[in-house]
């Protein structure tokens, strides 16, 4: 159980969670200084391979975490799962610049939280729909789940029908901007 | 006492009722779907036979297999467990009729109860109070309108084959009701394979709360006390206790005689429970469950009773070991089910790997679980993981510990209701015991997802140390002695 | 009540007294050594802070490392636990001086107590019955013949500063006085860094009875009855029970009484408990612990009352919550002590990595632990790894659910005293309560390692199919979609 | 949690377990004849990589299972650990006419069993000791343990003396045949 192996050199990230951007400099000491704040961590793994035990200036923080491959980590903490991305400085620059090049984001398309049966479709193509409101009831362990808009969005494209199986993560519907009027 | 038993059931049910005769040294027998070779009901049992594909229809519904295995596996008796088959009065035939023994009442009273309109019936002749409603089941949308507004509204429209909330649906307004009788009947049909639905008044914001039975072949019927289960998601119960924060002595006495006379109308053996709906000061016959409930560990932990050993030395024969005066009530006792639904997401069932468990302990904790590290969680079955159970002198302490227990379980892999559960702990109307089932809905802060800056900050440090320590060891991989905790470990305990 | 506390201890009771703690809102530190760093007492507290490197004197026996802690921390109060520094008067003081409170009684009392020899000779005066033997510390070899000889083989060296059978040896003859001597010097020098050593006439066959005590700051002093200990081995207990099984309601209450009398006669303020050595119908104090014992929970399971939670209140300057006769006595629990021993060699101490933990559960199961997967067991402390608790209404019923929740216990890499605890939950003489110290000297067939034909069969099927797995992936691997369950599982957890 | 895969031809294997060899077959539909009583068979992870559930002839048995390379397994079952070797049928008859060129096995050393300190050493090289008989007292965890003779022996050679402190499967004595009187 052996404290993890830290470099000699500090090392500064761009930490992403939940839209916000963090600067991070993991130091050579055993300190974690977060947005010019200094704290002192140790971070240990307990039950191979994802339990773990975190001391943030003493204070005691079990977690869970998975490795999502370049920077991305799925880290579980008080019954939650979070996604947090890890970047360094240089790739944190790039992606500052291919940001600002794709311009406003799109809005995330629907897709099926779990496998189910599609029971019914609630909107039309064209329709504008309000964030929240219900677009499709999927069936899954045997009760109807209501599937809502992530946001205020026009329906541009509905891919399942009433009666279709759909997978995990498969997209259902598409959607467009709501033109100003 | 009963020499062996076959358990036709799965999950945290199956893992109780397997317990419970290990310890009267009766032989266990489990059955199994192909989806759960490596489940820990199979690695608990004695035996442990396959039934058939991940399909419930095709295994742990399917009677004729069921009753192949107890035959080649010389079972002497058969438990249903709750779900599935508990409450299907042909299985229970079809075991007797096989030459086994049913861990349950007899086929009759199984089909008087399930049938929830001829259930409604029996009660109200027996003098047990029932909710205003239709008595039969409904033929159309039609009729359904006439008996909503006869009824009055609000109404609740429920599947006469029914329980656990599936094929309900509430109805507030006539234009309404063409709609809800539909999914109601497609719901029941998909649940139960019977379309039949009924109609009650909608009793605004009330008390669910039931009552423990237990009858024996000897005429012999006791009621262990209340659970108040009040709290809810979708109908279904989400956290539950005994006894209930709100009733007093004088109602204790009053709802366990009318259960017990509803017990007695119906020539109850075994286990069984009877809900009731409390609202204004009175209470109504809701439905008679014929099986052990979900929530069964509550009234265990204030009366002392091991319901499932009870269940065995019924059938075994034995009177009922205590009567009704020699039944304690002590201390307090909380339930939460855990379940792998997201509640900051609608509920919305999660499927996945359990890659990481560790329940909670210590003293007055009990977690009666289906799962293990690396358990996989499907949508074939119900979402329910396990249970928490705690215990204490008072209600207050009884709170605490569950909080407590709450915040040492660790379910890795798949996001579970348990972070809702913890607020309500802390949420002052339940602290104070206002309990409705309009609970949730009243209190729609806690179905939030919120992260405190604490947790922020965690999560930050933890994901920059981690991705540090990863480039730190893709740069110089496995030089010196050191390696990481993990590689360590690992080349320790496999080396 | 306290609004934080430190906990000067490690494993199992420092787990413990952290859920106590954090039922009752109090904040809650830990102290680690860097052995213990991924340690569960150290996930499981608010705050943790590394006190020294691994051995015990210079980390949980640091006294000025702690008392640094607890500053920094602004901990209120001190915890001690058992063992390290809880049974010495110094540390208390110091905890006081600092300007804390200490959860256990009074420096002086704990003085008292821990000098065996003086606290001979308080119970002596306080009326209380004492084995016969010399009430001052042995000087030499021939000092301790000579004693020995007075009091009568066989005879038992002590260590007067000693507990648990460390610096403990039994003589028959003047011949061995001597090697014993310098042994128990020895062994007591190293425990305790006291060599100092008594003798006492050594009962043949004895129980091992000891009283729960709780005294206040108001005057209150109450007993919970007793637990049997009488299973041990090399003089420490292994498993232990409440009620004993051979104690009847007149003598319960003549030794409460006469433990009352031995609390009151030292002022004793905390939990304690009063050790008696019962022979031939007569009971004679050995010893008061002046702090939580190991076998706790066996009373709280039976009394319903939270121990830890009374040390807090009572710390707290508040009054015991029951008086004597509001103390009830329900059921019977049993404890046994899972120990990194083997039970098959000489219970030799085992070192190495848990890489598999899965302990039981159900209703009326306890596991107070102090392990999880990935644990590194040492030799650097106690070789208790976990306590297993049950409860049912009579001790034929805790047996049998000891029996499967031993059963059910999964501790992998490292041997354990399980398999032996197993065993005893079906040997005639232990199930009938025929109990005391030589019981496993007695039952020597217990202690042989032996294999079922059963348990032979299944090892051979494995390995062979392991082997055939193992060598059917390295000649095809990765091929088709299936690969192993354990590299599908692996891809889908982490991929 | 699928079933291992096993290839479609039966394997015959060699199983030695305290001593005793076994003949197994490992045949392709899920069977396995041991010592020529066949039985069903199904062997699979159930937490990985050690937690396994196995079903013979419908009896549940979960064990634990770690590879020790060469064939060797070690498994835990009902709280106790055990070594078995697997090996094949050439495997075996190697084994076998090797064990007969050996000649009889010499007795085992004793090991130290745990990392300890050596109090005393009860017996001198060249002396005789009884199969349980008490060779050496060792300090770990506080308490003295004495360790014995493994069968009966002469004392050949003693490696360490009191106040030594020892290693964890250090040998501590060497023994050698009692010679017929």
């Amino acid at each position: 159980m052996g404290e993890a192996s830290m470099s000699t050199r500090p090392s500064r990230y761009v930490v992403s969670l939940r839209g916000e951007d963090h600067d991070v400099v993991v130091e050579a000491d055993g300190g974690v200084v977060i947005d010019g704040r200094r704290r002192e961590a140790s971070l240990v793994v307990t039950s191979p391979p994802i339990g773990h035990s975190l001391l943030l200036d003493g204070a005691s923080v079990p977690l869970m975490a998975r490795d999502g491959g370049r920077g991305r980590w799925e880290i579980d903490l008080g019954g939650c799962s979070f996604s947090v991305e890890v970047l360094d400085e240089r790739q944190a620059k790039v992606r500052a610049l291919s940001a600002i090049s794709a311009g406003r984001t799109a809005i995330a398309p629907l897709k099926a939280p779990m496998p189910g049966l599609v029971v019914r479709v609630e909107v039309e193509e064209g329709a504008v729909v309000d964030a929240g409101e219900t677009v499709m009831i999927v069936e899954a362990m045997k009760m109807e789940n209501e599937l809502r808009a992530p946001a205020a969005a026009r329906v541009a494209r509905i891919q399942v029908g009433a009666g279709d199986a759909v997978a995990k993560g498969q997209v259902l519907v598409e959607f467009g901007e709501v033109e100003a009027e | 006492m009963l020499e062996s038993v076959l358990v036709a059931n799965r999950g945290e049910i199956a893992l109780r009722v397997i317990r419970g005769a290990r310890e009267l040294g009766i032989r266990t027998i489990a059955v199994f779907s192909e989806a759960d070779r490596g489940s820990p009901h199979v690695m608990h049992a004695d035996e442990a036979y396959c039934v058939g594909p991940a399909r419930a229809s095709e295994s742990y519904l399917a009677v004729d297999r069921i009753l192949d295995v107890a035959r080649r596996s010389r079972a002497q008796a058969v438990h249903p467990g709750y779900g599935f088959l508990a409450e299907r009065g042909d299985f229970a035939e079809a075991v007797v009729d096989a030459g086994h023994v049913f861990v349950g009442p007899a086929a009759s009273t199984i089909r008087a109860m399930g049938d929830k309109t001829e259930a409604r019936q029996r009660m109200a002749a027996a003098g047990v109070p029932v909710v205003p409603g239709t008595n039969t089941s409904l033929g159309s949308r039609s009729e359904a309108r006439r008996a909503a507004e006869s009824v009055g509204f609000p109404v609740v429209l429920k599947a006469a084959a029914g329980g656990g909330g599936k094929g309900m649906r509430v109805v507030r307004t006539v234009d309404e009701v063409g709609g809800a009788f539909d999914a109601a009947v497609r719901e029941s049909e998909a649940a139960f394979g019977d379309g039949s639905v009924y109609v009650e008044r909608y009793l605004e914001r009330p008390r669910h709360i039931e009552i423990q039975l237990f009858g024996d072949t000897h005429g012999n019927v006791v009621h262990l006390f209340e659970r108040e289960c009040s709290i809810q998601r979708r109908h279904q119960k989400l956290v539950e206790e005994a006894p209930s924060p709100l009733i007093g002595p004088e109602e204790r006495r009053r709802m366990g005689a009318a259960a017990a006379r509803a017990a007695r109308a119906v020539d109850y053996v075994g286990a069984g429970t009877v809900e009731f709906l409390h609202a204004g000061g009175e209470f109504f016959f809701l439905e008679m469950n014929t099986r052990l409930q979900v929530e069964h560990p509550v009234t265990e932990l204030v009366t002392g009773v091991d319901l499932v050993e009870w269940q065995f030395r019924v059938a075994s024969g034995e009177p009922l070991p205590l009567r009704q005066e020699e039944i304690p009530l002590r201390g307090h006792a909380l339930e939460c089910r855990i379940t792998s639904e997201s509640p900051f997401d609608g509920f919305l069932p999660v499927t996945g790997i359990v890659d990481e468990f560790v329940p909670p302990h210590g003293a007055g904790v009990r977690w009666d679980g289906g799962i293990a590290r690396g358990s996989e969680i499907g949508l074939h079955y119900d979402p329910l993981l396990g249970k928490l159970i705690t215990w204490a002198p008072d209600r207050r302490g009884t709170v605490q510990r569950m909080k407590r227990a709450l915040g040492e379980l660790r379910i890795g892999g798949i996001a579970t209701c348990a972070p809702l559960l913890s607020r309500i702990m802390d949420e002052p109307d339940f602290r104070e015991g206002r309990l409705s089932t309009a609970y949730l809905t009243e209190h729609p802060d806690l179905l939030d997802a919120a992260m405190s800056a604490a947790e922020r900050e965690a999560l930050i440090a933890a994901s920059a140390l981690l991705e540090h320590r990863r480039r730190e060891e893709r740069a110089a991989p496995r030089i010196g002695g050191g390696g990481t905790p993990l590689g360590d470990w690992q080349r320790r305990a496999h080396g």
